[in-house]
């Protein structure tokens, strides 16, 4: 270390404002922020590259093989058969159908109504939940409807519905989203009622903006990450639920191939051919597990407070 | 005063909830606010002046009495043409720079919202050059822009919210606390920049605050309220130098003085409605002096000029 | 705490080792314990509404007779009988000193006397009993009919000009009396030959009123204490949804032919289980499906399996004659397109689903079961002339005679192009079970209704391949299906073209089953006629001696087979088992509650292996030959 | 407060009252013929099958039915099933069966309650460590996967590794492991995810890294601070958890044949046990409210800024 002072290390910085005021920001997306925030963590990305592929391969397979997941075999040798040994990748089930092309009808099914189900659980129920919300008049009677509803066993629901109407994909739709709806309604409308006396909205009814743009963009956008996270839920939950019924037998008809009627007859044979449960239960592990994983993350990264 | 006041309150109520539960927010408020004059509405926490200025800004409805604006009745139900046009005139700024900006909108957005609803501009580029020119006049860069609130200070943000007005170039602006949330170091940046507008655009404000000692500076007039209603009423210099009822006299002792022997002798007055002897009179609004209004019994106002029984200050 | 639940735990293995443990060979146990898999609803045996509840009554209580091990009526609580020459008046004389005992096995007030028959069909015959099985008896006993009606009108509101205490009065008039405390006497409304039969089912059971009245109608059977007992065991234990526990009764009138004192039932839901737990040497007694059998193969446990006891439930296929379908409507009124099924359908093929090595085993070509009606010289209806060779056809499955038949069909039916003479198209609405359009054009599309269950989608879809390939894809099958406990809902309004279904033989004759066959009987649900038919019927039902009777019972049969009104496919029971329990020691019968009975059954420390079953089979039915050739 | 609680009373028994009506009306909707096997159908004449639906009391209208069943509760009777136990007391069967799914439940809760917390505070204090990633992983897994498939893997492959039984029985404690610990599963994930996530969220937080940095030991700072105030949102859910145990769980009750709750619900409609159904909704629907009811009082004594009043607790998912 010297003794000598270098003046020129003191001389006075140029101040300037505009300098400061540009802080250290680059130009800011929401969009790509959270895509960013989300690409960092290396098992999400995994799992959303998985969920992708098996996505993408549950519909397009069956729609590219033509394979016909019920062709079954009149040959009884044919029944049963290990996988591999001329049976197709994962075997053949007690009817000598090709557990390869089934497993992956189900997934389709199954992605299927969970797709259907989170878009009618969730498009209803955010829009019920924004009006519940916003018009005070009908909070009374909504929190009844909600009490009411959710007191009601969901298995009562399930069961009463599958058996009113016929077991098939619509009824187990309306069974599971005649209460899914009310619940992220409810979700829905705690939300839009901190929002709603919010001072930016305010703020937004003072400049004359309409209600609709109020809710388009100064509600909706708060949403966003509840959104994507309840729908990405819905899919594992619908599975499940799925699988539950057809363990009570108010399941889809079994001739339908999904992955809870494919569990649910593995199941019967597990000790025997245990394959016929492995294989469909590990699709369904992988689907559920990667939309569980991938949901949470991505709900994680939608929220601007971890974006920096 | 001979001129046409620029807004005009003529003994406001706002009430919420309703049946036994119904809370007055406001009672019976009147005043008049001039042409190019800033008029302060000081009082405490609760003490409604916060829905004052929320029910000029018709965010809040009136249970009783009427508010005009260039004599036309603004309050109640209004032509749409007429609440069109108020939006322009009239804007706010807001308490809390954190809470009153939409954190999922660009600034961009957020400035221009008002001149989307009203489709004041031919198009994208002279929207562009207002929200520029909003923003300069605030002191913001205009690549701000492009970028979200939380990237902001609570003084940018409080600029952002200013700039969100002026965009809409109003003749009013209601300025609810508009500094009480920042840091000391900021806030004459922003009162600063407060009356640069007024002078530049001949601006009116009716600004909100709890804290006296804040309004001296930018005041013309200053009026006190107490628990819903309005109790003195004066210019600025008037009202410091001869507070005259026991409230404002009370508000007063709290502001802090910045000489170190006089802040020693300081004495903070407690204030409570029990010094008043309302029994089954009640207090009138009357003009103690010219330009001076307070609220109080004709003895009460008698005692506050000097006469017997004077409280010492 | 820890150490407790250790101590207790290593107890507990220990204990279930010694019970799984070696032993010596053949010795028999005084245990048995085996599962079941729906709960008994009540113990009230005049309720009975599942095979658990009948299994507990067949126990726990006695009637007049019993079926012996080769399926004989012999005497139970009655200890002789006679009937008059037309078979119209039945005496019975009771035993004397048979005792009701409780729940713990004591000794009761009550001892069975010739008044609890009479009070037990007067239970029965009150409609506000709600006893569902008593259509089954209603017209056989004198009087019984009008009694139950007068009641129902009352009950009703009707206005019969009569209260319900004068009613009830006239069961007086009703063909059973108690001359004497040990006297039993049945009037019937005809000749009625067969009517031990009847007195194996719980509809005449004997029911101690005193004991009644003393817990209240509602209350009765609603739990073990709320119950007395007149059988081999008495119920010592009732956990709902979790086991039922029988005790020998000391004071049962046989004991001595009770060797097993204890029977021992747990719940379980799943059937792999119980055969795991068998494995583990929890059970007695497992019965097993075909993939279970498989799974075994290799196993030492291979040795035990041998097959089990077939009922004498009888499944066919039933078709609908009046269809809302068009297509199928024309074909199935005509007889060359049924014949075309009845040698199309690879009946073999579908039974590999339940029994993969000997499916051919589960094959019945009749209506009436055999070994469950006999005639007087001991020969069996089946196998009377004309059903004999229904019988010996086996599997009678043949592409080529159902491509015939289905090509005259076609020839008669369409008009050479394909399209079906006389039908236009049309949507088939047979919603909720299913809803197609069809062209009126071959292929024919039929509609094939079935249960949710498992396997019985496995069937469907087997045959719907199977009919594809038999007919070179002209027959198409529409599936449909129903939740398995509304089936109902599917056959009464007639939503199908082809289902299969299957019913219990009520009692002892063929009349159980054919009488219900013909135009508008109960069980027609294809609505089909055929007066033919109905002659014979009608003429068998009125001839008395069993001979005679069974002749004209077999050749009205035959004519309804070879017009293939019904499809005969499969047996009931059947499939796999594996027990310590010695086949063939105890009672067996086509119907009634007897044949649940464990009385004289012996139970072995270790299983049975297939070998000795196949030796004690053979035993078994030279033994039979002797026993019911008089 | 007095008032308040009554006035909650009320609206719970509004509440409950509705729950039972709705379900009432749709039970409505069933046909009659569910009350026959095929076996019985075919058997009967036309006049024998309605004397019969007479003999079970549905064949009256609607409103009658109901006043019957309100008239009952009224006097503290439920009523007698009609299809699924004929004609036995409603209340004698829930006598059998409550204690079997109140016992697992309980336990399941217990211990779910004592390793998922212990789970969560590893979880959180070796946070990215391995013990964080396995449990993730667990709780993902449970949460993902739906319950069946592992409740049944570990029936069959954990009894037979560890040689326990495949069932229960009541006189053999080593049958209640496998159900118990099937029990506890779901809970454990969520007692732990639930306290790793406020535990990470709480140590960011300024008076526990004031409190680290004034020298209080970590540990003493996890369980004296954080850990407590991580219960007090818990309490809030305690009371509806234990109260619902009596409801059962449908696939453990059933897989191990445990006479509990699980499954009655299900099969008594699936049977049209009407009586049963009504009487089981009636009951589970007031055990909700009053479980939410305890909770916002419990929340209220232990959480020093929550008061009971007119506005129920607020409730989020967590």
């Amino acid at each position: 270390m010297s003794d000598r002072i270098e003046p020129a290390l003191f001389a006075p910085a140029a101040f300037d404002a505009a300098a400061a005021e540009r802080g250290g920001y680059e130009s800011y997306s929401y969009w790509r922020s959270t895509f960013r925030t989300f690409m960092k963590s290396r098992l999400a990305v995994t799992l959303l590259l998985a969920m992708t592929a098996l996505v993408a391969f549950s519909f397009a397979y069956p729609a590219l093989s033509g394979a016909d997941p019920n062709a079954v075999a009149l040959d009884t040798e044919r029944w049963n058969l290990r996988p591999g040994s001329g049976s197709g990748p994962f075997g053949t089930d007690g009817l000598g159908r090709d557990m390869w092309a089934r497993t992956w009808h189900g997934a389709r099914t199954s992605l299927l109504l969970g797709f259907v189900i989170a878009l009618f659980d969730v498009g209803l129920g955010m829009i019920a939940g924004a009006i519940w919300g916003y018009a005070r008049r009908i909070d009374r009677f909504m929190t009844e409807l909600y009490n009411v509803v959710t007191n009601i066993p969901q298995t009562v629901v399930l069961i009463l519905l599958s058996y009113i109407l016929r077991p098939g994909f619509w009824t187990i739709v309306i069974a599971l989203c005649s209460t899914g709806w009310l619940s992220i309604a409810r979700f829905v409308r705690n939300k839009v009622i901190t929002i709603r006396d919010a001072e930016y909205n305010i703020a937004s009814r003072c400049l004359g903006t309409p209600p609709g743009r109020i809710i388009g963009r100064n509600v909706l956008p708060y949403l966003v990450s509840v959104i994507i996270m309840e729908a990405a839920l819905t899919i594992p939950y619908s599975i499940g639920a799925e699988v539950f019924l057809g363990f009570i037998g108010l399941g889809l008809p079994l001739d339908t191939v999904s992955l809870g009627n494919l569990v649910n007859l593995g199941k019967a044979n597990f000790m025997l051919y245990p394959y016929q449960l492995a294989w469909p239960t590990s699709i369904l592990a992988a689907i559920t597990v990667s939309f569980y994983i991938v949901g949470n993350k991505f709900a994680d990264a939608s929220d601007p407070r971890n974006h920096v | 005063m001979n001129a046409e006041p620029l807004l005009s309150l003529e003994g406001i109520s706002v009430t919420f909830g309703s049946g036994r539960k119904a809370f007055r927010a406001v009672d019976g408020v009147s005043l008049e606010l001039m042409q190019g004059e800033t008029l302060s509405l000081v009082g405490e926490s609760g003490s409604g002046k916060t829905t004052v200025g929320r029910a000029v800004m018709r965010v809040l409805p009136l249970s009783a009495g009427s508010i005009r604006y260039r004599g036309e009745r603004i309050s109640g139900r209004i032509p749409a043409a007429a609440e069109r046009g108020l939006r322009q005139k009239i804007q706010m700024i807001f308490q809390d720079p954190m809470a009153s900006l939409n954190e999922r909108a660009k600034i961009d957005y957020i400035v221009s919202e008002g001149l989307a609803n009203f489709r004041l501009y031919g198009n994208e580029a002279e929207r562009r050059a207002k929200v520029e020119r909003a923003m300069e006049e605030v002191g913001l860069l205009p690549e701000f822009a492009s970028r979200f609130p939380h990237e902001f200070s609570g003084g940018q943000r409080q600029r952002i919210g200013i700039a969100r007005a002026l965009a809409m170039e109003p003749e009013l602006l209601i300025a609810d606390e508009p500094i009480s949330a920042l840091d000391v170091s900021i806030r004459a940046q922003v009162i600063n920049l407060l009356n640069k507008l007024k002078k530049d655009r001949g601006l009116s404000y009716l600004f909100i605050a709890h804290d006296l000692s804040v309004v001296r500076f930018i005041s013309d007039r200053i009026a006190v309220i107490y628990r819903g209603r309005l109790v003195e009423l004066a210019p600025a210099e008037e009202l410091f130098a001869r507070p005259l009822h026991p409230y404002t006299k009370a508000l007063l002792s709290a502001v802090p003085v910045p000489d170190p022997d006089a802040e020693r002798d300081r004495k903070i007055v407690a204030y409570s409605p029990s010094m008043h002897p309302y029994g089954d009179s009640h207090p009138t609004w009357a003009q103690a002096l010219p330009g001076h209004f307070v609220s109080g019994t004709p003895e009460e106002i008698e005692t506050w000029l000097g006469g017997p029984g004077t409280v010492p200050t | 705490m820890k150490r407790a639940t250790l101590v207790a735990a290593t107890l507990a293995m220990v204990g279930l080792t010694a019970m799984a443990g070696c032993g010596a060979a053949r010795k028999s146990a005084d245990r048995y314990a085996t599962t079941y898999f729906t709960e008994a609803k009540t113990l009230n045996y005049f309720l009975l509404l599942d095979s658990t509840a009948q299994r507990v009554a067949a126990n726990t209580q006695d009637g007049l007779v019993e079926n012996d091990r080769f399926g004989r009526y012999v005497p139970s609580l009655a200890e002789s009988w006679t009937h008059n020459d037309d078979y119209t008046v039945w005496t019975f004389t009771l035993r004397q000193g048979a005792a009701w005992v409780d729940s713990a096995g004591q000794r009761t007030a009550w001892e069975v006397t010739a008044d609890d028959f009479v009070e037990g069909l007067r239970y029965v015959a009150d409609p506000a009993n709600g006893i569902k099985n008593v259509s089954t008896i209603r017209k056989v006993i004198a009087g019984l009919n009008g009694y139950y009606y007068d009641l129902l009108d009352i009950d009703e509101g009707k206005d019969i000009g009569m209260t319900r205490e004068a009613a009830e009065e006239n069961f007086r008039t009703v063909g059973v009396a108690a001359p004497d405390p040990r006297t039993v006497v049945y009037t019937l409304t005809k000749p009625t030959p067969y009517f031990l039969s009847y007195l194996v089912t719980e509809l005449f059971f004997p029911l101690e009123r005193a004991f009644l009245d003393q817990v209240g109608a509602q209350d009765f059977g609603t739990s073990r204490e709320r119950l007395i007992y007149s059988g081999a065991y008495y119920l010592a234990d009732w956990q709902r949804d979790k086991q039922i526990v029988m005790e020998k009764n000391p004071l049962y009138w046989d004991a001595a032919s009770v060797p097993v004192k204890t029977v021992s039932m747990q719940k379980v839901t799943d059937p792999a289980v119980s055969v795991e737990m068998f494995i583990r040497g929890e059970l007695s007694a497992t019965g097993l499906q075909a993939d279970q059998v498989k799974a075994l193969a290799g196993t030492p446990q291979a040795e035990f399996v041998y097959p089990a006891e077939i009922s004498s439930v009888t499944y066919w296929f039933i078709q609908n004659f009046s269809s809302d379908n068009p297509e199928f409507r024309a074909f199935v009124n005509n007889p060359d397109f049924r014949k075309a099924l009845y040698y199309g359908i690879d009946r073999v093929k579908l039974l590999s689903l339940y029994d993969p090595y000997n499916p051919a085993g589960l094959l019945r070509n009749t209506v009436v079961p055999e070994e469950t009606v006999v005639d007087e010289n001991g020969r069996d209806y089946t196998d009377y002339p004309g059903l004999a060779e229904l019988k010996a056809a086996g599997d009678y499955f043949d592409t080529d005679k159902a491509r015939s038949y289905f090509a005259k069909a076609v020839a008669a039916l369409t008009d050479g192009a394909g399209a079906i003479k006389g039908v236009s198209p049309a949507t088939v609405d047979m919603k909720p079970v299913a809803e197609f359009a069809v062209d009126g054009k071959l292929p024919l599309q039929m509609l094939y209704v079935h249960s949710n269950d498992a396997n019985d989608t496995k069937m469907a879809l087997l045959l719907q391949a199977m009919l594809e390939e038999v007919f070179q894809g002209q027959v198409k099958l529409v599936l449909g299906q129903y939740v398995d406990d509304k089936f109902n809902d599917v056959v009464e309004p007639r939503r199908f073209d082809l289902v299969y279904d299957s019913f219990r033989f009520g009692f002892g004759d063929p009349s159980a089953q054919l009488s219900r066959l013909v135009t508008d009987g109960g069980i027609n649900d294809g609505r089909y006629s055929d007066p033919e038919f109905d002659a014979l019927i009608q003429e068998a039902e009125g001839e008395n001696l069993l001979s005679e009777r069974y002749a004209l019972f077999s050749r009205a049969e035959r004519l309804f087979i070879d017009r293939v009104y019904v499809i005969p496919f499969q047996v009931g029971g059947g499939a796999y088992t594996m027990s310590k329990a010695v086949p063939f020691t105890y009672p067996r019968g086509g119907f009634g509650t007897t044949r649940f009975k464990y009385k004289g059954m012996i139970v072995e420390r270790e299983p049975v292996t297939k070998a000795r079953y196949e030796k004690l089979k053979a035993e078994f039915l030279s033994e039979m030959e002797s026993a019911t050739k008089r | 407060m007095l008032r308040y609680m009554l006035k909650r009373f009320a609206q719970s028994i509004l509440t409950v009252a509705l729950v039972v009506l709705a379900v009432f009306m749709l039970l409505r909707l069933m046909p009659t013929s569910g009350y026959f096997s095929r076996e019985d159908y075919v058997t009967m004449d036309e006049a024998a099958r309605t004397a019969y639906l007479r003999t079970l009391g549905v064949l009256d209208d609607p409103f009658t039915q109901f006043g019957r069943f309100a008239s009952a509760l009224a006097g503290g009777d439920l009523g007698r099933s009609i299809t699924v136990y004929p004609r036995t007391p409603i209340t004698e069967i829930l006598a059998e069966k409550i204690p079997y799914s109140l016992w697992f439940g309980v336990a399941g809760i217990s211990v779910s309650m004592a390793l998922g917390l212990l789970l969560g505070v590893m979880m959180a204090r070796y946070k990215d460590g391995p013990t964080d990633w396995l449990g993730t992983a667990y709780v993902v897994v449970v949460r993902a996967v739906p319950s069946l498939i592992y409740l049944f893997l570990i029936q069959t492959a954990a009894s037979r590794l560890l040689g326990l039984p495949m069932i229960f029985y009541a006189d053999d404690v080593s049958s209640w492991i496998l159900p118990a610990a099937s029990m506890a599963l779901p809970g454990l994930a969520w007692y732990a995810i639930w306290l790793r996530r406020f535990m990470v969220d709480e140590e960011n937080k300024d008076y526990i890294k004031f409190a680290v940095a004034k020298g209080v030991p970590r540990g003493k700072v996890m369980t004296g601070h954080v850990l407590r105030n991580a219960i007090v949102p818990l309490v809030q859910y305690f009371p509806t958890q234990v109260l619902l145990t009596i409801t059962g769980s449908l696939i453990i009750e059933s897989i191990y044949s445990i006479p509990g709750m699980g499954g009655l619900l299900v099969y008594a409609i699936r049977q049209h046990d009407n009586t049963l159904v009504q009487a089981l909704v009636l009951i589970y629907s007031a055990l909700v409210v009053a479980g939410v009811f305890l909770g916002d009082v419990l929340m209220a004594l232990v959480d020093p800024r929550i008061k009971l009043s007119s506005a129920p607790v607020e409730r989020e998912a967590a």
